[in-house]
């Protein structure tokens, strides 16, 4: 789970990060008044979770109220669903790093990585010049020990006050990391300042979710979502990725699910939602189908090869669904696995023609899709028969 | 020959007498698995399918030594119990967890490498040997789908797996070893440290791996193959090929960050290397029955 | 530095430790009051630092007011020097368990120390039946986990609700030991109640000295040593040992000095003070020999060989010692080392007699010792002559 | 050949630009001691004696391989200096901090012992071998009490070293390697640790061992010589032999707790495994002749 620049800011603040001063507003007028406090020039920035926020236009300088007012009903206005502004005071810049710390999955570590040039993206430059970064593993059991931390300040060229306190800075991010198991902690620009300071010009920090029990508080509401149907589908725990074409994947196993959007994809069909209700939700086809039927799918393409996920049972929870939801759209089904033989029969009662290969469920799926597209309505349910 | 466990191996249970431990102890011993042992702090005393229970591991393999822990224990209590198994010296564990934190699973990879074992796992079926043993939760049935023969398999993925297998099957070849390193972004033991044991392994002719987008584990088999560690023809076959990046696509080690863990590299690297790469399930078979020959005829 | 058992059970009752409801009182009145709060019979027991209060009679039932305000003002006007008693609710003990963390240095790890019999003294019971002694090493890098409690509890012959209450106050009594850099931390006895609970009954905790400076608030106050010499000493960082006899010792080097106490003791001599003057200390013989003189020695005995103490520097700080503080016992030197020529010069130039030998010094200041007590005074200053 | 260093040995001293550093690296090099450069965060490219100072070790090294560090650095500062030698490849520590917090103690000789390098300390003047190289805060005169010879010493103490020393002098032998494990209770080596390179050192002829009371390293010089590890003949001399139980005698490792580390028990166990043991400084010298034999005649 990302938490917004503003979170983050506070987490690293709360640790001894230095931050800018800034106010957090959510109209024109609260981000013209909190401009006004932090003084002009000001910046102006967008609290969204995407990345390169400022080539999107989302981060803008400000230099007098009614220009902090217009900008920032602008940004509220704008397609990319901006809630809040961080307003935020000017720094003094007179170089940017970048640092960060993240997991090394492969050496079973954390790693910190940092360059001596700030504001980039790092993936861009580990493509461009691997061999700007520097890169300082770091053990868990052994922490980033302040020797590891003046390593990385040393080997960005600092020294004096300014690789202390980078060094301190990296220290305060360790324990941002290791108290909110962080997926990653970034400081991206870290701003050295002309008057001899350094300051975090943003922050990024990922919860890791398999976590997020031991951070309570930390449950991500309506906004972390960018659909309502994504959003109701994480409070059930089922995985749920919202797209914007015309087949509603209903499959069970994370990556049987990836293969038939892959298939479908190949085939020349689009997704409408990618929905995975294998696991510990192969009970709830019925939550499912519902979140399918938001999206009004002009197919819901159901594949399955379940193992501990039975299939006679997600072919019950099937029919049920049917029953009580009646979709106008028609459903592919390709239901394999434990109790395959009684999930058959299940399927064929409710009218419908089960397909035992992947591969043939999806043509038919993108096939149906492409007919509901042409003819401008989706046949009734039942009609794969 | 199997890789990772045979019906030689002495299984303990972490989690005995919980609702999964009990259904699959069953499994397990049906087919063909020697589980000596279970575990279940406050249990002691009691039986699970015949099998004796004990408060800790320690007081348990005191009884029965043991070389391999099945772990059905909570994500949030794997860490513990994968530490209580190493330290009572078993060195292959197998954790079905899902949903293991993030910082607790480097810890126990960095546990497990420090002294020579290996943990597979979390997010995982497990591992089967068709016909000899399993540790995980592979039902009775799942023997038509993985018949035993000289295939071997490595997966990050559960329905898939059955999916590709039923092709592996239906081009008339089985398979000698199934090992499910799981899901997560930080599995307990990764594809390319298994490839030493397949290729040592005389009843393993060939590998298919069926990985995905996310992380760089495809990426390690291809170094692998290059270095000559691993000589065997290797067919994999990958997911999210047409994922778009920044999305997680169900398994949380499932997702392509700032360009790195793409199919299109995976795949590269996997071909540069040697290896045969399928564009989809069915082809895996077709690519063993090119490579290998057609097994009716052998 | 070891805390008195109330300051220990504060510590572990923040860390979730249950203990007995008590009140620490500084008067018989006091503690009067807090025994008729507590409810009869309850315990007093005095706040000393030393082992084995219940066999000194440090430790008493008592079952009515006036018994207490009686047994209270017999405890504080005993020769223990007991200043405060805790007035602590009497528990209902079904079974008593030792429960101990310390370190191993040899493993470089802690180690959990538990036997099924509390009360006991775990020294005695290591030498009389070490089989009974539960032991569980825990590598500081991996912590106490959950499982090794475990493995402690179910050791002991613990089972249902008991075995995971012990379990869970052995995790708490690692963060004890953790947190407060703890030499030792020990509850002995831990009552089982009849009614299910688990309590401990004693607490015991020894903060590393190395480790003071993380916890300030913790130096230990005059009623932490036996003597003002031996306060005074501390604050000023000299390693300073107070006993009876009548050598005062004012040497340098730890493991010398040592000797130098053994070797008199061999010879038949009696040792007032063990004072180390050596290390950082070596520049300040006249607060040393001020030390020593609050003793009233009959024999100052001055034995150094050193390399970074330098010999010379410590004999000046001896004639300096000597002028403004005039001791009128006398004063046996040997000393030894860096600047060992200009050291002879400045001590035989204060009338001294330099030895160059330990053994020879050791027996000519038990001489002295003992033809003083034969005297019944000392000879004057420099009488070594 | 010497223990644990000689002339070859490429030192590295931490803490270079402090005032003891700056002194002691004089002492060092003039020892015949190979400094090869120093580190003090924030001082790289000044030179402290000729000597090149660095940022970090990591920096130092990839410019001036070492193989032995030499700590002059606070007692808090100590155990992540060490992390960082031994980060840094390095394997043997010297360090000379007097009051090095218990914990970090137990820290710095785990982190030591998992990567197989070795510490010495702290609270200790170091290690010298005499004529060929030092470690530490030896004085140039040290050299005329520890002279050249064939008796290996290890140590507690430093003043009573030199009482000892001196009377191993005096019998007419001189010292090959002196090794001061420090007076902490937690040295990062123990005094049994270095035996076997005693027994294997053909510039060693016998061990002189200067304990005390508290703890077991004295006891476990009695075990390796009963195991056969070291076969050489072994002098013992243990101070607080007198001291009462309970009182710490200076040194933090010096003292007895319910009857364990008695200087009593610590004679028996050696006398047992058939070493001597001296009751004064002066019997050091007299049990090396008798044992030897006069080095005059031979």
């Amino acid at each position: 789970m990302k938490l917004h620049e503003h979170e983050a800011k506070d987490v690293f603040k709360a640790e001894g990060i230095p931050v800018p001063r800034s106010v957090l507003a959510t109209d024109p007028e609260g981000v013209a008044r909190a401009a006004r406090e932090a003084g002009f020039p000001c910046v102006l920035k967008s609290q969204v979770l995407r990345g390169g926020r400022g080539k999107a236009g989302l981060i803008k300088l400000v230099r007098s109220e009614p220009e902090a007012r217009d900008t920032a009903a602008a940004l509220f206005a704008s397609p990319h669903g901006v809630r809040r502004i961080l307003v935020e005071e000017a720094v003094d810049i007179d170089r940017e790093l970048y640092l960060s710390i993240t997991v090394d999955p492969a050496a079973a570590e954390a790693v910190v990585l940092a360059c001596s040039e700030g504001g980039v993206e790092i993936e861009d430059l580990a493509a461009r010049s691997p061999e700007k970064i520097v890169r300082e593993r770091v053990p868990l059991a052994e922490g980033l020990s302040p020797y590891r931390a003046r390593n990385v300040a040393y080997a960005l060229g600092l020294s004096g006050d300014a690789a202390k306190k980078t060094a301190g800075i990296l220290e305060a991010l360790w324990r941002v990391f290791r108290k909110n198991d962080a997926e990653l902690a970034e400081i991206n620009p870290l701003f050295l300042t002309k008057g001899g300071g350094v300051v975090a010009g943003d922050g990024k920090l990922a919860i890791d979710d398999n976590s997020l029990f031991r951070h309570p508080g930390r449950e991500p509401g309506r906004d972390y979502y960018d659909s309502d149907a994504a959003f109701e589908a994480a409070a059930e725990g089922i995985p749920y990725l919202q797209f914007d074409g015309d087949i509603s994947l209903m499959c069970a196993g994370a990556g049987l699910t990836t293969v038939v959007y892959d298939l479908i994809v190949d085939e020349g069909g689009s997704v409408a939602n990618y929905l995975e209700f294998g696991g510990p939700n192969y009970k709830k086809a019925v939550r499912a189908m519902e979140l399918c039927l938001k999206n009004e799918p002009k197919v819901i393409l159901i594949v399955t090869f379940g193992t501990i996920a039975r299939a006679d049972v997600m072919a019950e929870g099937i029919a049920d669904a049917v029953k009580r939801l009646a979709p106008k759209c028609p459903i592919v089904a390709c239901i394999r696995g434990t109790g395959e033989e009684k999930a058959v029969e299940t399927l064929r009662s409710l009218g419908l023609d089960p397909l035992f290969d992947t591969e043939e469920a999806v043509r038919k799926a993108v096939a149906l899709a492409a007919a509901a597209r042409g003819s401008g309505a989706a046949p009734g349910a039942g009609g794969s028969k | 020959m199997s890789v990772f466990i045979d019906r030689s191996d002495r299984v303990l249970v972490q989690g005995i007498t919980g609702g999964e431990g009990t259904f699959w102890t069953k499994h397990m011993r049906d087919l063909g698995t020697d589980v000596v042992a279970g575990v279940t702090p406050g249990k002691e005393g009691q039986s699970v399918e015949g099998v004796p229970v004990y408060h800790t591991v320690r007081r348990a393999v005191a009884e029965h030594p043991a070389d391999a822990a099945m772990l059905f224990v909570p994500p949030r209590f794997t860490k513990d119990a994968v530490l209580e198994a190493l330290d009572a010296g078993i060195r292959k564990v197998v954790t079905i967890a899902d949903g293991i934190p993030l910082h607790e699973a480097l810890e126990i990879r960095a546990a497990a490498r420090s002294c020579g074992a290996r943990v597979v796992g979390g997010n995982t079926s497990g591992v089967i040997s068709p016909g000899r043993a399993m540790m995980g939760m592979f039902p009775y049935w799942i023997e038509r789908v993985y018949r035993p023969g000289r295939i071997g398999v490595m997966t990050r993925s559960g329905s898939l797996t059955n999916e590709v297998t039923a092709m592996i099957v239906r081009a008339g070849f089985g398979v000698s070893s199934l090992l499910g390193v799981g899901g997560d972004s930080v599995p307990g033991t990764r594809f390319a440290e298994f490839l030493p044991d397949f290729q040592a392994d005389s009843g393993t002719d060939a590998v298919v791996v069926i990985g995905e987008l996310g992380g760089t584990m495809e990426e390690e088999v291809a170094e692998a193959i290059e270095s000559g560690v691993f000589c065997k023809p290797l067919v994999a076959f990958l997911g999210g090929r047409n994922a778009p990046a920044g999305k997680r696509m169900g398994h949380a080690g499932a997702i392509v960050t700032g360009g790195k863990g793409t199919v299109e590299g995976k795949a590269a690297a996997l071909k540069r290397a040697g290896a045969a790469v399928a564009d989809r399930p069915r082809a895996v078979g077709d690519l063993l029955r090119e490579i290998l020959g057609d097994p009716a005829h052998s």
